[in-house]
């Protein structure tokens, strides 16, 4: 078996694979992110590289596809996982990760890990151009990943990287208490490193295996750098679309790049419609075609879309969450017995039923999939209303807690999920307000509410996730949450590349977030949508990447 | 000399409601969470970030004193704070930084209020437009046939029927169409975001919404033309009119109808005002991009700009109509045009 | 006496029957409004332990049904009672001392309603929450302005009467001309405008459940029945249909008792 | 010779009710003109829509009406159309009201004329007729522009431009004041003297029917009850209704004042109130009251006399503190109440000094009941206010005990007027204000009110300021009369001196207008 790819880690999982310790996913999404082609990867398990039908894809014509239109002048601090379909068809991220759950370069051409982890050398694809004309090299890689995880621009890529990328420092600037305010900084100098006008090196401080994947989080796209960070109508980028209208919160016109390096496009012009994003609206334009797919599709309205003639069901199982997070600084959710007495007191397969139907799967609280790579199988947490109330009154509460939970107006299966909580939580002696908020109010509360439901978008690895929302103080840490035990843990197991190695470690993060974490989760949700079926090339993808140069518009 | 002085008292007062209205909205919106810089800089902002551009901004000043800036930013007598371009947040506006009738940026869409409005303001009367222009004659129509023979069979079928849609919330009437005539018909489009590329004609997109409105409109006026109607033919000059020996029609048309106007000219001037800067629910559940829409989806995000705008449009508005309403009762009633 | 109209006997009927439901709601609903049958979740439709069927939840619609009539006759007269209770006196202060007392309250009458009400609730529950006291509040801020001008035009039509003049001339104090004197003799369009705007606040509530700013979940409230039963409309009619029912009849009854009492004080 | 108007037995009901009128027969012949006269409630208006065919909800359930000697009895709407404004014309009560206010005088006479051959010029000679002095003028006003002689005035062009066979004038001066009474009268009875049109005039004064018809026939209780020529009806009176309502008719030729007068229990010295003008009214401001001066004795009976907006009522209101005087004086038994409210009056003050009002439909609040209304008054004049208290004083007004368990609703209008005076004497008062108690009355229930009032004031000896427009009501209470115009006095005396020798000219027309009734 030919080895394209040197890296001795290779080796290790190639032969963990092949002992049987290793499944083929798990394999050829580790295989590809230590450098290896999704190609040679494919290969290497014996199978077919997924192909998609080139040759029938028609050409010409207007997609019209439902959206939030959201204001998106700054991709780097987008915010949901719906701000990029609108972007990132103009500018592209240098990875991008397929619905088959394995990262393949994009703006780059090829990476290279060091063995250690801790050196990551990154290949510019050559040959790409900008509208501009300029071509693509790695001075645009450079000031885009220089960017993205400063404080002053504020992008969510900052948290990802910042345990292996950054330092955290006392700035001079005092805040309102007079403490000096913390800021960032690349942990060295020369952590982000030109080598030549192709490539760029990044030293990490730690060992970190998914980079690459990294590169594809949805704010990571790249700008042009004369464009000073701002994206709007006819921006620069290397897309196959340019941006031609944007009308927030109404609609945004995408035409086609008849120079683009890559596939495609096919279309001609992509409108996306923002119908308000009431879940109903969404519904009505698709069943009177006024738009030929939706971003999503709540599954809710699934059964009544799939009698339409006309349209097609998409789906994608994914780690889309919505994590009940108890914010630790609050009373009572200081204490670790009454964080593990919420979880005790719930049974998430009847939660999951009443709020989702055959559209989730229950989740068992600590925030890592079983489709994630590393999930450790560990034994059901079951429901037990009496250990629940013993926790509580351990935790000195024998009468039970009242609280407050706060979620947001929509989708609506935010509300099912909490009635079906709060009503299992009664037996438990844990009563609980449900706050319903609009939507953005939400977002001005998330990381300082007591108790309240934030949805999770899907991530590859489980590392990500939790690393974004539960290492001591990064941005996105909405519980307050700081254990150095889980940290260390943490930043342990995003250093293993060993699959067997890692679900050990992953196995006791899990289980300490089981028992102590702030979390409470019960589901992991599919992915839903309907495309009209003349649509071609559409594919659900588990954190709602569209790509549009690979569709196509039947017309007949 | 008194006139003047009449309006002058009207206009002060004007003001002073638009100054009391947009002060008390500005105090309210202290109570929501999040600020104006964090609503700028997005849910993920870091910290750091909002206490800058708050500070820059001056948003821990004294609610009195940021209230003074967005009104001199009104005024045209400062600069838009936010227009600075030292602040990077790439807002501009082609007007300028400092002009009469500045309402600033919308928080939520990044851009000048004015335009956002502007988009939909047409939008919305269209809307009205069609729907007034149905209910009047609609309306009239039904409540004279109605109040002309109180207690008939006519008057009974009527008034029932108006009385049941006049109790339908909006919201019912907007599903239960939408479910005939989309999900099971598929007739009409079920959203009307009037989109240029639609695949359904704008008409066949205002049908449901401007029928969702007619319905709950109509009903209404319906019923006060038909209390107005009932009460004229009783008085005294229409029994004069009758005893001239004028036939029914004649009657009805020369001595009824004009007489039984005045009183349904208010409240269909008042559904005129509601339809331009109230019809949040049905707009909402059309997706049409109107006032109301953008009403709803700015004061849940907690774009004050953009939602003192709105409410200063809404009073203005109101205070359009109701000069229109001062106008129509001095045409149809001789005895006010000579009290002014 | 005469006898009561149609309009005011069935009116007054469907407002006494529901009446009779909210106060004996433990007694006729057959489960807790609140308690989730998971085991019905997946079949919603009527069955014989649920005769109209669950909620998308697989709560019990007739329980829900139940209890949302409880919740209305809690809310609508404590909303409407604050409203008028604040709009009656300042409308009756305005109305009898005129002056600045009058025009002090015109102007704040003016201000309130020159807010496009839903922003006026908008802001107010986002700020202070969706809770019993903030609709209250938000009702009370809406619709006193306007109950403060009827009540204040009674007044000015009622205050010229003789026996006003006579009770003035007697020199009876302010408060008991006002209460004494006045207040029986304005009732009638004060009464007619309450039982209208207890119609509009029925749908108000729901408006505000529908546009997810609504009582705090589980209450059971009719107008977020529906929200919750709307996605499900064509699939199961009976989630969003029954509680609109029951909306639209509480506010036909009101409609109709206010047009019998028109008539009546007419 | 046919008859223009024949009715045979005609009874009407409404509804299921009881008739209405019952078995009434009428004859009018050409130009001949009868007055029909009786109170409220009589059945006079009745007949006159059933002429018209214009019952409403009523039918007629029993005889005929003949116009020219066709029957038009229960005749089809489209057939009774034709004769209404062509043969039949009417003339109401409250004349602005019987114009549309929104339509111009012209197009609503030119409405009447539009059977004539030439309406323009019909209009113009009926206008003249009318006593329009510029009948283009008056073409191009609104209703309410015109003052309310004007506006019955042209309601009767209107009637006249049909050139009728039957003229129905029901009530047509009710609610005018005395002298504008006079000048439509006058031109109802060269009318009716002209005899073009036959003339069917309906009235609860038997004075004005005596001024405009020959013939009259007296109703009660929806029959006729006598009918003959005027002249015989009014000096032998054949029925006990007809003589008790010729009985209630003001006489007397005033009281003499008292020897030596009485010692003055208020004087109003230079008493002026002046409005300005609203921010609307174009006009100047209005002296209701100018410098009115004049004084009531202990006990005596003054009568205030002027039409309405002469400032008599101006001057009641500040003398009971609903309003104050901008200038002048009020002594009341040495205290200054001019610029006294009556809310910053000892309470002993207000005792002595109550009004009786004249609205009868509002002087009650329509809310209580009549015990509580009378006991009420008694505490606040600081006496025991139990149910034999109130009883007294309900027998002190000849009403019977269970009176205090109504509601003011469930009595008549005379019976309201009794309460109320009751209300006023029940803290034995030094003075009480009748401000035009009895106009709103029939005129049996006037006399009784009046009759009553004398009584009262003789047994508790109480001075009475006794507000009216008719001299000819005062006549027989009046020590001394006041006559005010305009917010002026012009001229006051003792009554036996003014109603001889009127000294001003107002007096003079005042006293002509009332005058009628005695000299035939």
């Amino acid at each position: 078996m030919p080895k394209p790819n040197s890296h001795p880690k290779v080796d290790e999982i190639d032969a963990a694979f092949r002992a049987g310790r290793m499944d083929r996913r798990a394999f050829l999404r580790t295989a590809t992110l230590l450098g290896t082609s999704a190609a040679a990867a494919y290969a290497m398990v014996g199978l077919p590289m997924p192909a998609r039908a080139q040759g029938a894809m028609p050409h010409g014509g207007t997609l019209r596809v439902e959206t939030t239109v959201y204001d998106v002048s700054s991709p780097p601090t987008a915010s949901t996982t719906a701000h990029p379909i609108i972007y990132s068809n103009v500018v592209e991220h240098l990875t991008r990760v397929g619905t088959d759950n394995v990262t393949r370069p994009h703006l780059l051409e090829s990476w290279e890990p060091s063995d250690d982890l801790r050196s990551w050398t990154l290949r510019v694809r050559p040959g790409v151009t900008w509208h501009s004309g300029r071509t693509f090299t790695a001075d645009d890689v450079i000031w885009n990943l220089t960017r993205l995880v400063s404080d002053e621009v504020g992008s969510s890529t900052l948290g990802l990287m910042k345990g292996y990328l950054l330092t955290e420092y006392e700035s001079d600037e005092l805040d309102d208490d007079g403490n000096p305010r913390r800021a960032h900084r690349l942990w060295r100098e020369d952590a982000i490193e030109k080598l030549d006008d192709m490539t760029v090196r990044l030293n990490l401080k730690e060992a970190q295996l998914a980079v690459p994947e990294h590169l594809n989080h949805y704010p990571a796209v790249m700008l042009d750098p004369d464009d000073g960070g701002v994206f709007g109508v006819e921006a620069n980028g290397t897309g196959p679309f340019t941006l031609a209208e944007i009308d927030p919160g109404r609609r945004a016109v995408l035409v086609a790049n008849p120079d683009y390096w890559g596939e495609g496009p096919y279309l001609d012009r992509v409108e996306l419609v923002d119908v308000g994003g009431n879940d109903q609206a969404i519904m009505n334009a698709l069943i009177s075609g006024q738009v030929h797919g939706a971003f999503q599709v709540q599954p809710e309205l699934a059964p009544i879309l799939a009698n339409q003639e006309h349209l097609q069901l998409h789906e994608a199982t994914t780690a889309d969450t919505a994590i009940t997070r108890m914010n630790v600084t609050h009373k009572p959710f200081d204490d670790p017995r009454v964080r593990k007495a919420f979880r005790l007191a719930l049974d998430a397969e009847k939660a999951v039923a009443v709020a989702f139907g055959p559209y989730a799967a229950p989740a068992e609280h600590h925030h890592v999939a079983p489709i994630h790579p590393e999930y450790a199988d560990l034994p059901p947490m079951t429901r037990d209303v009496e250990a629940a109330r013993a926790l509580l009154a351990e935790a000195g509460y024998p009468d039970g807690v009242d609280v407050e939970l706060t979620i947001q107006q929509n989708p609506p299966h935010h509300l099912r999920s909490a009635t079906a909580m709060q009503e299992m939580w009664r037996d438990a002696g844990i009563r609980a307000e449900i706050n319903v908020v609009p939507n953005p109010q939400y977002w001005d509360v998330w990381t300082t509410a007591p108790l309240g439901t934030t949805v999770w978008a899907h991530r590859p690895l489980g590392v990500i996730n939790l690393s974004l929302a539960y290492r001591s103080g990064v941005p996105w840490n909405e519980s307050a949450y700081a254990n150095p035990d889980f940290d260390a843990l943490l930043t342990q197991a995003e250093a293993l590349p060993d699959p067997d190695e890692r679900r050990e470690v992953m196995a006791q993060i899990q289980a300490l977030l089981q028992e102590d974490g702030p979390i409470i989760q019960t589901y992991w949700r599919k992915l839903l949508t309907f495309y009209d079926k003349r649509v071609k090339g559409f594919e659900m993808h588990p954190t709602y990447a569209v790509a549009f140069n690979e569709m196509g518009l039947d017309e007949g | 000399m008194k006139l003047a002085l009449f309006v002058l008292r009207r206009l002060g007062q004007t003001l002073f409601t638009m100054l009391a209205a947009s002060f008390l909205l500005f105090a309210l919106t202290e109570f929501q969470p999040g600020t104006v810089a964090s609503k700028i800089l997005g849910p993920y902002a870091v910290e750091t970030q909002v206490a800058l551009l708050s500070e820059k901004l001056g948003l821990d000043d004294p609610l009195l004193t940021r209230y003074a800036r967005w009104l001199g930013t009104l005024a045209g007598v400062i600069e838009n704070p936010l227009s600075d371009p030292a602040l990077g947040l790439g807002l501009s506006d082609p007007r300028g930084t400092q002009y009469v009738g500045n309402f600033g940026f919308s928080l939520m869409q990044k851009e000048p209020v004015a335009d956002v409005i502007a988009d939909r303001l047409g939008n919305t009367v269209l809307l009205t437009v069609w729907a007034i222009g149905l209910t009047i004659p609609l309306s009239l129509l039904l409540g004279t046939l109605a109040g002309m023979r109180p207690g008939s069979l006519a008057d009974r079928a009527i008034s029932t029927t108006t009385v049941i849609l006049t109790s339908l919330p909006e919201f019912v009437t907007a599903v239960v169409l939408l479910l005939i005539f989309t999900a099971w018909l598929g007739w009409l489009p079920g959203t009307s975001p009037l989109d240029p590329g639609d695949r359904w004609s704008l008409g066949a997109q205002l049908v449901m919404p401007v029928t969702v409105l007619v319905i709950a409109s109509s009903a209404y006026v319906t019923r006060i033309v038909r209390a107005s109607v009932a009460d004229t033919i009783g008085k005294d000059h229409v029994r004069t009119a009758t005893l001239k020996g004028l036939s029914p029609a004649r009657v009805i048309w020369s001595h009824v109808l004009r007489n039984a106007m005045i009183a349904p000219v208010t409240v269909i001037l008042l559904q005129i005002n509601w339809i331009l800067t109230g019809v949040v629910v049905v707009e909402a559940i059309f997706a049409y991009p109107g006032i109301g829409s953008l009403m709803l989806r700015a004061a849940l995000f907690g774009d004050i700009f953009t939602v003192q705008a709105l409410t200063l449009l809404a009073l203005a508005v109101a205070i359009v109509t109701q000069f229109l309403g001062d106008l129509l009762y001095a045409a149809l009633d001789p005895r006010i045009r000579a009290g002014t | 006496m005469t006898r009561p109209s149609g309009a005011i006997l069935i009116g007054g009927g469907i407002l006494l029957l529901w009446g009779i439901v909210a106060l004996f709601a433990p007694l006729l609903s057959p489960w807790s409004p609140t308690e989730i049958d998971f085991a019905a979740a997946a079949n919603p439709g009527p069955s014989a332990a649920h005769p109209l069927g669950t909620d998308p939840v697989g709560r019990d619609m007739l329980a829900r049904l139940i209890y949302g009539a409880r919740t209305t006759y809690i809310v609508v007269p404590l909303a409407i009672g604050s409203a008028f209770l604040t709009g009656g006196i300042a409308g009756m202060l305005a109305g009898w001392y005129g002056g600045w007392v009058d025009s002090l309250v015109s102007r704040i009458s003016d201000v309130l309603l020159s807010f496009p009400a839903l922003v006026l609730y908008i802001v107010l529950i986002t700020a202070f929450g969706p809770s019993v006291t903030n609709i209250v509040v938000a009702v009370t801020l809406a619709y006193a302005p306007g109950m403060a001008r009827l009540m204040r035009g009674q007044v000015l039509s009622v205050k010229r009467a003789e026996y006003v003049q006579a009770a003035q001339a007697a020199g009876e104090p302010a408060p008991y001309i006002m209460v004494v004197e006045i207040l029986p003799n304005v009732g009638g369009p004060l009464i007619v405008d309450l039982c209208l705007r207890a119609g509009y606040t029925v749908i108000l509530i729901g408006t505000l459940g529908f546009l997810g700013l609504g009582l705090p979940p589980p209450t059971p409230d009719w107008g977020g029945m529906v929200v919750e039963g709307v996605p499900f409309l064509p699939l199961h009619p009976h989630m969003a249909l029954l509680p609109a029912a029951a909306v639209t009849s509480v506010v036909v009854a009101c409609n109709l008792l206010a047009d019998g009492l028109r008539e009546r004080t007419a | 010779m046919t008859a223009v108007l024949d009715i045979a037995g005609l009874s009407v009901a409404y509804g299921a009710g009881p008739e209405v009128v019952s078995g009434v027969d009428l004859r009018i012949g050409p130009g001949e003109s009868l007055g029909l006269v009786g109170e409220s409630g009589s059945g006079k208006s009745t007949v006159a829509m059933a002429v018209m065919g214009h019952l409403g909800p009523g039918r007629v359930t029993s005889g005929r009406i003949l116009l020219d000697g066709a029957d038009i009895t229960g005749l089809a709407e489209p057939a009774m159309r034709r004769l209404r404004g062509d043969r039949l014309a009417m003339v109401y009560q409250d004349p602005i009201g019987a114009l549309n206010p929104t339509m111009r005088v012209g197009r609503q006479l030119a409405e009447a004329a539009r059977r004539r051959d030439d309406p323009a010029r019909a209009i113009r000679e009926v206008l003249t007729r009318t006593r329009f002095p510029d009948p283009e003028r008056i073409l191009r006003r609104w209703p309410h522009e015109l003052s309310g002689g004007q506006a019955q005035r042209i309601v009767i062009a209107m009637a006249l431009l049909a050139r009728p066979r039957l003229l129905i004038l029901d009530e047509p001066t009710t609610g005018l004041d005395v002298t504008v009474e006079a000048e439509v009268t006058d031109l109802v009875a060269e009318i009716a003297a002209a005899g073009e049109s036959a003339l069917l005039y309906i009235s609860h004064d038997l004075n004005l029917i005596a001024k405009v018809t020959l013939r009259v026939g007296v109703m009660q209780e929806g029959r006729i009850v006598e009918e003959g020529p005027v002249g015989e009806v009014l000096a032998t009176p054949q029925h006990p209704y007809t003589r008790h309502l010729l009985d209630c008719l003001p006489r007397g030729i005033g009281k003499t004042a008292r020897e030596g007068g009485t010692p003055p229990l208020v004087r109003l010295d230079r008493l002026t109130r002046v409005f300005s003008g609203g921010l609307f009214s174009k006009g100047p401001e209005v002296r209701a009251a100018d410098g009115v001066s004049f004084h009531i004795g202990r006990g005596e009976t003054v009568a205030l006399i002027g039409e309405s907006g002469s400032g008599k009522s101006t001057v009641a209101r500040i003398l009971i503190g609903l309003d104050t005087a901008d200038g002048g004086t009020v002594d009341f038994d040495g205290q200054a109440i001019a610029q006294l409210p009556a809310g910053a009056r000892p309470r002993d003050l207000i005792r002595r000094i109550r009004i009786v009002f004249q609205n009868p439909d509002g002087t009650l609040n329509p809310a209580h009941r009549v015990g509580r209304i009378l006991a009420r008054a008694l505490k606040r004049a600081g006496k025991p206010r139990d149910a034999a208290s109130v009883e007294a004083l309900l027998a002190l007004v000849r009403l019977p005990p269970e009176t205090a368990r109504r509601r003011p609703a469930a009595l008549s209008g005379g019976q309201r007027q009794r309460v109320a005076i009751a209300r006023a004497f029940a803290g034995t008062p030094d003075l009480v204000i009748a401000d035009e108690p009895t106009s709103a009355l029939d005129v049996s229930v006037q006399a009784a009110i009046v009759d009553l009032m004398g009584d009262v004031q003789q047994a508790s000896g109480t001075a009475v300021l006794f507000i009216s427009h008719d001299l000819a009501l005062v006549r027989s209470i009046a020590d001394r009369v006041v006559v005010l115009y305009q917010g002026k006095i012009v001229e006051e005396g003792p009554a036996a001196e003014i109603f001889a020798a009127p000294q001003h000219a107002y007096t003079k027309t005042l006293l002509a207008a009332a005058a009628h009734a005695l000299t035939r």
